[in-house]
């Protein structure tokens, strides 16, 4: 049962990746990673805890969960709230397009970790698949979609791929590494909605488009 | 079985050569001519379909004066069941022809073409020599070349015919070079002897490919069927429906025949050809859906019919290739099927489409509308043919595709491993949206066609079509709906060609084929009462109809035709959506002004990019190489005798001295 | 045999059109309105058997059939469902086949008869039918791959009829899309809105707008029966060991009567992304019925 | 040239002989020069003078500067060269003018009759895009939903609608013509049902009309009850289109509750007048019923419930995202388009061109109390939807600083029928659809000689054209319903 909740999860993670790739517009986007973000926090939990308390593990989740499912959503929500350019995001590729190659993404990681002898992982295959894939897609999210919001959002897809990969390898590390990790990455969005913030002051959208202008 | 096709096929040539001869009295020659015909095709199908059950393979053999070649002919059930489609086929276009075809210039020989194009596929049905069936190869492609410039005066029936014409020879060459593989290998030219030798992998790829290609050119699916959809709208429609029909099987049959060399598969063919099939039937079906020619439309629906065909193929490869004998059974069986099935509709459609075409004298479906009423008869074959065509059921469309269906339901379901589930799973999608588009594709040309107003044409003047046109409809739509609701009544035709393809190792399982017949059949049946039942019904417990009003139109009190949906408007949700894969293009000439002060124009279009840049891209890399063979011509007569010369000198060392 | 023949016919003319009233009586409560009577389509289609008809003079044989034949291909297509354990009353291989283009037959009959008006609005709901339906049918169709491996079976009615469930997971990895194409060919939100009175943005009604008296009557019970087989469908997938899982094609009526209220329709050009999403879900659970890294876990 | 043209005094009378009389190069010079200034066309329209010459009235105002001038021209020949092709805001009032009076703008680019003044309703020749693949959709004049007839002619490829053409004139009524030679007593009822949902607008504009021509000065309390009247009548049909727009994307909730909250703010106005529609409210020289403080403390209840009401059901549409994503990008019409055919109302707001009468030419109550122009920049139906929704929010805060500041006061007085003769008056009202503009002429025995109304929907109509170009047929009936545009106040 604890499996089938693992790959569940892991399942959601999928989905919610190519939710993100296929969707249109930043307020589903904020909505998709904010599920992500819940998602993985819930992940913790169910892992085989032979080495790590439980109780470290509880506070990483609900921390987690903060930050990821609460804080950081609730800042993007603020940044689209502020600028009006909330709507439709025009990226470089294709929604359809997107959405298959994350298709494609997903099954070739689950081909390719397959292949892989893992046995030392803590988690299963499945999991460190979902993770592979996600870190693929997050990259793909950042360098084809033109929003800053997508991007960020195509960050946190990296980061959160980044998440479960550490959490399956390294279960039993010190609790304080992922809540420095959680901590970095809170600051650094916070850094990154400051930054949008001020760039909308001197141009009016966040089209990242508009920066390449800053080079003529 | 051999003497009496070798006395059909004279008397076909000779009934052709008389009408020619005839040719001072029109319509002497030519009922003269398609009504023989067509009595010899039925003489010659009885007499088969007589004798299917206790056939066995018959050779012929003589020696023959060509270098190489020997006079090889025979029958086995994979000749005999393609012929059956050609002979009912080859009866019904002839009747229908005899009406249909008017009388010109170039209508001396085309009896004669006709006839010689019959002869010929029947030729490459029993050729078991690779020169002979080269010849044989031949004369159809060319007999049918010459039919398809019949109305050769039109500028885009000589480009089709010259589309035609290089698209076959280009296909020739890869014959050549497949047949040349396995000759070398063999040994002999002779297709007996290609079956007993065991071909190394690398070499059996080769040909598989080679032959695939070669033979793709005359099947024409995706990416070898840039001269169909030109080719058959500009022939007359009764060569159409043979060409669409029949003649584009002989590709399938080619394939089956190379198919038949080799005793073990490669999984990699069987996955090629689902692919091919696939994106064939899905690409097949968009193009027709984007059409605005009913002709161009069916054409492009062939296309999608040999995807099908294709994934049944595939589907029976891959069942021998990874040894699931079900799986090759309900693959071979369902394409085998859909082979006469697809014969059937498709010449009935391509028929009822002459039959519109010479009624109203146009094909494009954007000024058409309303001929129901006018021509009840046409219109109804049509819709059978339709249905049909969308696989649907109570037509023979349904059967096929359920056997091909059910061969990817069971590679899908029984299969471990993930290559197998995958490639079924992607046959099954394909089925589905082919099935789903060919509805939709098929919905737009008989409603638009024959269903609400007239829309540009004047149909008023209309009638039906006379009866022999009509009796060679009715002829073929008798088979549509034997095939769909009596099933297993025709399976025993196809399970001993398909014991052919997939082996001895399924025989143990073929009762599954009329015992699915049969469960269908009796669904049917059932069905069919109870909505006769309830129409009955319906009919004693009448209530007042009123029928003296004009469609709801929102209470706008003056309608006009063009309030009517346009097949293209039909189709644009399509369109647009795989804008990507028509290359779909609409163009708005506007002035972009508030008020529109100048006239504003629309006009929309989808792009067959294989013609359009691949196959042209194709033809002038072979013109560039070509042409660096140009030294070689130097437009003296003296040289071409030397080269003449040299060639006979050639053909004589390797006759006698090699 | 022909008991089992009775009563799934019997349950599905009457039971499907409760389904609907259950439906509207979901979405008023929703919107804080006391709504229509449950039973109020069987008292409709009283009315309607009762009335006479008008027919507009455009139309031909075409559309005097259609409504039969409709009807008839729909409720035969629910017959083959079993509506309790081992029960289907004919299984072979590929019967869904069968079933689905039962529909499709229906479809076409559909299709041909709004075509048969000649009315631009019938012709606009023609197209988008044909269009969406031919997206919907490879979703479906995967799905049902999907729960024939779990059962190991390569008849649909087999597999319904009981057998052993596979895991969870990757059955409501098969039934996601099943509902969201249920949603779709049953012309509800948010593919399309029942209760809208613009013809401009229908699909399913605006065919049917000619259509009058008995005509119109058998094509709405048709469209009640095509609903009462899809939620048949799901119900039996997630419980096919009960007999009387049938009973929760009610809950299924009022799980859509809550999704049709809590999100608006979208727009037509979205559709196909929707059915796209469907199948993207579909497809994950096929895949996962045979990965090997299922298996491990 | 700056005397060339009058500037009207909103509330009194302008003797007409003051309204310069141009020739017609003058006239067109002048008139080019004031639309490229900024100038807008509020009303423009024939009548006959005390010779029974044929006489063009222009009737143009500055936004900016909140002036309003009247010109007129003299028509020789029964035709004019059209300034349309110079300027887009004048070709339905010349299809008008020519329609009405038979003088003919020569080079207008799309002259055909406005309605169907043949008397064969349903006759027109619509435009037609060639190419056998284009279909036509008729739509109307008899629709599906309870509105009101027009019939709507789009050209369409598949789904793709490429131009949309209107056609009015089904609820034509003559009301014009049966003013000419008025006031008559039944003239303020028929002023109350030229567009029933904008009783209180078209009321309080015939009523300020009648009080400049009998120099009738009301009071405060007068002011304050039309103003409270008119904002009531704002918010209830911006909350029924809210609730009308969410029932066309098939949201049920939102379009059920709006629908009940409408309700709610017509027994309001039922509260105020004992009518639901205010019919009888606006009479000229004051307003036919008085706030009682009972009256006053259950309006203030209500209107509190009624907020709390709207604004839950209305904030569940803005949270949900099938109904933004629906809303979205849905019927665009480009500022510049809305500003080359002069738009108003909230449709014009809503392409983020701040316009409202109530700021820019204010009159009555809106002289001592100021309302914010809301604004939305997007031009689509989510724009125009989110604009109703600010401004129904104004529109309470409003009511509810009136109704707490309720001047002191009787509610009116008799205004008498001595009409001033021989002068023009303008006035202007925000409705809730937009401008309305009546103007009024006198004869010399002071009765009305022309009686000219302008319609919000008159300026819009052909915005909705503009915004369905391009886009999908099947969000035709939301962007429809978004800009909401009356029938019959465009007919007459």
């Amino acid at each position: 049962m604890q499996n089938n909740l693992l790959i569940l999860i892991s399942l959601l993670i999928i989905l919610s990746n190519i939710f993100l790739l296929g969707s249109s517009r930043t307020g589903a986007m904020i909505r998709g990673i904010a599920f992500q973000g819940v998602l993985l926090s819930l992940l913790p939990l169910f892992l085989p805890s032979e080495s790590v308390r439980i109780l470290d593990i509880i506070i990483l989740a609900v921390l987690s969960i903060a930050i990821k499912g609460v804080i950081i959503p609730h800042y993007l929500r603020k940044v689209t709230r502020n600028i009006r350019t909330k709507k439709e995001l025009h990226p470089y590729l294709g929604y359809s397009v997107s959405v298959i190659f994350g298709l494609l993404v997903s099954y070739g990681s689950f081909y390719f970790i397959g292949k892989l002898p893992f046995m030392y992982l803590s988690i299963s295959p499945f999991n460190t698949s979902a993770a592979f894939a996600s870190m693929i897609i997050g990259m793909f999210i950042i360098a084809t979609r033109r929003n800053i919001i997508a991007q960020i959002i195509g960050y946190l897809v990296f980061e959160n791929a980044g998440f479960i990969l550490g959490i399956s390898i390294a279960s039993s590390q010190p609790l304080f590494i992922e809540i420095g990790i959680l901590l970095d990455l809170l600051a650094g969005i916070v850094i990154m909605v400051v930054a949008v913030n001020h760039i909308h002051l001197y141009f009016d959208n966040v089209n990242t488009d508009s920066l390449e202008r800053l080079n003529k | 079985m051999l003497y009496p096709i070798f006395i059909y096929l004279a008397s076909l040539v000779l009934t052709g050569a008389l009408s020619a001869a005839f040719y001072r009295n029109h319509r002497f020659s030519k009922y003269f001519a398609a009504v023989s015909n067509a009595i010899l095709s039925l003489i010659m199908l009885v007499f088969l379909i007589n004798r299917f059950d206790s056939f066995h393979d018959e050779v012929f053999k003589t020696i023959w004066s060509l270098p190489m070649a020997e006079f090889h002919v025979g029958v086995d059930f994979l000749s005999l069941f393609f012929m059956i489609p050609l002979l009912i086929l080859a009866a019904a276009c002839s009747i229908y022809g005899s009406e249909y075809f008017k009388e010109h210039r170039s209508g001396r020989f085309h009896w004669f073409f006709y006839g010689l194009l019959v002869a010929g596929m029947m030729m490459v049905l029993i050729s078991r020599n690779v020169v002979l069936f080269m010849i044989s190869w031949e004369i159809m492609s060319f007999s049918s070349f010459l039919l398809v410039i019949s109305e050769a005066q039109k500028e885009s029936v000589r480009r089709a015919g010259w589309i035609y014409f290089v698209t076959a020879h280009v296909g020739t060459a890869f014959l050549l070079t497949a047949f040349f593989l396995l000759g070398s290998g063999a040994g002999s030219f002779n297709f007996e002897l290609f079956g007993l030798v065991p071909f190394e992998v690398a070499k059996s790829n080769l040909i598989f490919i080679f032959a695939l290609a070669g033979f793709g050119f005359k099947a024409g699916f995706i990416p070898f069927h840039v001269w169909l959809p030109l080719a058959h709208p500009a022939a007359p429609s009764h060569v159409s429906g043979l060409m669409s029909g029949i003649m584009i099987k002989m590709g399938i049959y080619g394939i089956l025949r190379v198919l038949m060399f080799f005793t073990s598969y490669q999984t990699w063919w069987g996955i090629l050809l689902v692919i091919i099939g696939a994106s064939s039937g899905i690409i097949g079906i968009l193009f027709a859906v984007g059409q605005h020619d009913i002709k161009r439309l069916l054409a492009y629906c062939s296309v999608e019919n040999i995807g099908i065909i294709l994934i049944g193929l595939g589907l029976g490869v891959l069942g021998r290739a990874w040894d699931y004998p079900l799986v090759s059974m309900f693959g071979f069986t369902g394409a085998l099927l859909h082979i006469v099935n697809h014969a059937l509709f498709k010449g009935l459609l391509f028929l009822g489409a002459g039959s519109v075409i010479r009624q109203t004298g146009t094909g494009e479906i954007d000024s058409l509308g309303g001929l129901f009423k006018k021509m009840p008869m046409t219109g109804s074959l049509f819709l059978a043919g339709s249905i049909a065509v969308s696989g649907l059921p109570f037509f023979n469309g349904f059967i096929s595709e359920l056997f091909i269906y059910a061969g990817a339901i069971t590679g899908a379901v029984a299969s471990a491993g993930s290559i197998m589930p995958m490639v079924c799973a992607l046959a099954v999608m394909a089925l589905a949206l082919t099935g789903g588009l060919a509805a939709a594709g098929f919905t737009k040309l008989f409603g638009i066609v024959f269903q609400g107003n007239s829309r540009k044409t004047d149909i008023s003047s209309a009638v039906d079509v006379p009866s022999m046109m009509k009796l060679g409809m009715i002829f073929l739509s008798v088979f549509l709906v034997f095939i769909g609701m009596m099933s297993f009544l025709v399976i025993p035709f196809i399970e001993k060609p398909m014991l052919l393809l997939s082996g001895e190792a399924a025989s143990p399982f073929i009762y599954q084929l009329s015992d699915i017949g049969e469960k269908v059949s009796i669904l049917l049946v059932a069905l069919l009462i109870l909505m006769i039942i309830i129409f009955t019904v319906g009919k004693i417990f009448r209530r007042k109809t009123v029928t003296d009003v004009e469609t709801w139109g929102c209470g706008y009190t003056k309608p006009a035709s063009s309030m009517q949906y346009t097949s293209s408007s039909y189709a644009e949700p399509i369109t647009s959506q795989f804008g990507l894969v028509l290359a779909a293009r609409k163009e708005l000439q506007s002035d972009n002004e508030i008020f529109p002060v100048k006239p504003w124009s629309f006009r929309s279009s989808v792009e067959d990019w294989f013609l359009s840049r691949v196959f042209i891209w194709f033809v002038k890399l072979i013109d560039r190489i070509l042409s660096l063979l140009r030294w070689f011509q130097c437009g003296r007569a003296g040289v071409y005798v030397l080269y003449i010369g040299c060639i006979i000198i050639i053909l004589f060392i390797w006759k006698f001295v090699l | 045999m022909i008991i089992n023949i009775i009563i799934s016919t019997a349950a599905a003319l009457v039971f499907s059109p409760l389904l609907i009233g259950i439906i509207n009586k979901t979405k008023a409560f929703f919107s804080g309105r006391r709504g229509s009577p449950f039973f109020q389509m069987y008292f409709d289609l009283y009315r309607l058997l009762k009335k006479d008809a008008v027919r507009s003079g455009t139309t031909t044989i075409v559309f005097i059939l259609a409504p039969v034949i409709v009807f008839c291909c729909t409720l035969a297509a629910a017959v083959l469902i079993p509506i309790s354990p081992g029960t289907g009353i004919i299984s072979f291989t590929g019967d869904f086949v069968l079933l689905f283009y039962l529909l499709g037959l229906a479809r076409f009959f559909l299709i041909i008869s709004a075509l048969d008006t000649g009315s631009s609005f019938e012709g606009m709901g023609a197209s988008r039918e044909a269009f969406f339906s031919a997206m919907a049918e490879p979703v479906v169709f995967i799905s049902i791959l999907t729960i024939l491996r779990l059962n190991g079976t390569t008849s649909f009615t087999d597999a319904l009829g009981g057998g052993g469930a596979g895991n969870w997971i990757i059955i409501s990895l098969a039934t996601v899309p099943f509902f969201i194409v249920m949603l779709a060919e049953n012309a509800r939100i948010p593919f399309d809105d029942p209760n809208t009175h613009l013809e401009l943005t229908m699909i399913h009604e605006v065919m049917i707008l000619d259509n009058s008296g008995r005509g119109l009557a058998l094509m709405e019970w048709a469209a009640s029966i095509k609903l009462w087989l899809f939620s048949l469908i799901i119900v039996r997938i997630i419980l096919p060991g009960s007999v009387l899982s049938f009973l929760l094609t009610f809950v299924i009526a009022v799980i859509i009567g809550i999704v049709e209220s809590v999100i608006a329709r979208t727009t037509l050009l979205k559709i196909p992304q929707l059915l796209f999403s469907a199948g993207i879900i579909a497809f994950l659970g096929f895949f996962l019925s045979f990965s090997k890294i299922f298996v491990w876990s | 040239m700056k005397e060339s043209s009058l500037i009207i005094k909103y509330n009194k009378s302008n003797p007409t002989s003051k309204v310069p009389l141009l020739g017609e190069d003058v006239f067109r010079k002048k008139v080019l020069e004031m639309t490229r200034g900024g100038g807008r066309v509020n009303s423009f329209f024939s009548a006959e003078n005390d010779n029974e010459d044929l006489v063009l009235y222009l009737i143009i105002s500055y936004d900016a500067r909140g002036e309003t001038h009247a010109l007129s021209m003299k028509v020789e020949n029964k035709a004019f060269k059209s300034l349309t092709n110079e300027d887009t805001q004048f070709h339905l009032f010349e299809r008008e003018i020519y329609e009405q009076s038979g003088i003919r703008p020569l080079g207008h680019p799309w002259l055909k009759p406005v309605r169907f003044p043949g008397g064969n309703a349903g006759e027109m020749d619509f435009f037609k895009i060639e190419g056998r693949e284009i279909h036509e959709v008729a739509v109307g004049p008899i629709h599906a939903g309870i509105i009101e007839p027009g019939h709507f002619r789009f050209q369409c490829h598949g789904e793709t609608v490429y131009h949309l053409e209107t056609s009015h004139g089904y609820q034509h009524r003559g009301i014009e013509k049966k003013l000419t030679g008025g006031p008559y007593r039944d003239t303020v009822y028929k002023m109350g049902v030229i567009a029933g949902d904008s009783t209180v607008a078209h009321s309080t504009a015939y009523a300020q009309i009648m009080e400049a021509f009998t120099r009738t000065a009301i009071p405060a309390r007068a002011q304050a009850v039309r103003a409270i009247a008119l904002e009531l009548e704002r918010c209830a049909n911006h909350i029924g289109d809210i609730g009308a727009l969410s029932g066309d994307i098939g949201y049920l909730s939102t379009s059920a509750y709006c629908g009940r909250i409408r309700g709610d703010f017509l027994n309001m106005s039922a509260l105020l007048c004992g009518n639901r529609f205010s019919r009888g409210l606006v009479l000229p020289g004051g307003v036919g019923a008085d706030i009682d403080d009972d009256i006053r403390e259950q309006l203030a209840a209500r209107l509190e419930a009624g907020k709390k009401d709207f604004l839950s059901a209305a904030s569940l549409l803005w949270e949900t995202p099938s109904v933004l994503a629906r809303f979205d990008s849905t019927g665009i019409i480009s500022a510049e388009s809305a500003e080359r055919i002069k738009m108003v109302g909230p449709a014009a707001r809503a392409c983020g061109i701040e316009r409202d009468v109530r700021r820019d030419h204010p009159s009555g109550y809106y002289h001592l109390s100021y309302i914010p122009v809301s604004t939305s920049e997007m031009g689509d139906v989510s724009s125009r939807a989110y604009v109703r929704w600010l401004e129904v929010q104004e529109s309470i805060k409003f009511i509810e600083k009136l109704l707490a500041e309720l001047p002191v006061g009787d509610s009116g007085r008799e205004t008498g029928t001595n009409l001033k003769p021989d002068s023009i008056t303008v006035s202007l009202i925000e409705g809730w659809r937009g401008e309305l503009c009546h103007t009024a002429l006198t004869d010399g025995t002071g009765r009305f000689r022309r009686y000219k109304i302008v319609d919000p929907s008159f300026h819009n109509w052909l915005g909705l054209a503009l915004a369905m170009r391009g886009g999908q047929i099947s969000d035709f009936p939301v962007c429809n319903k978004s800009f909401n545009l009356s029938y019959c106040g465009f007919d007459l």
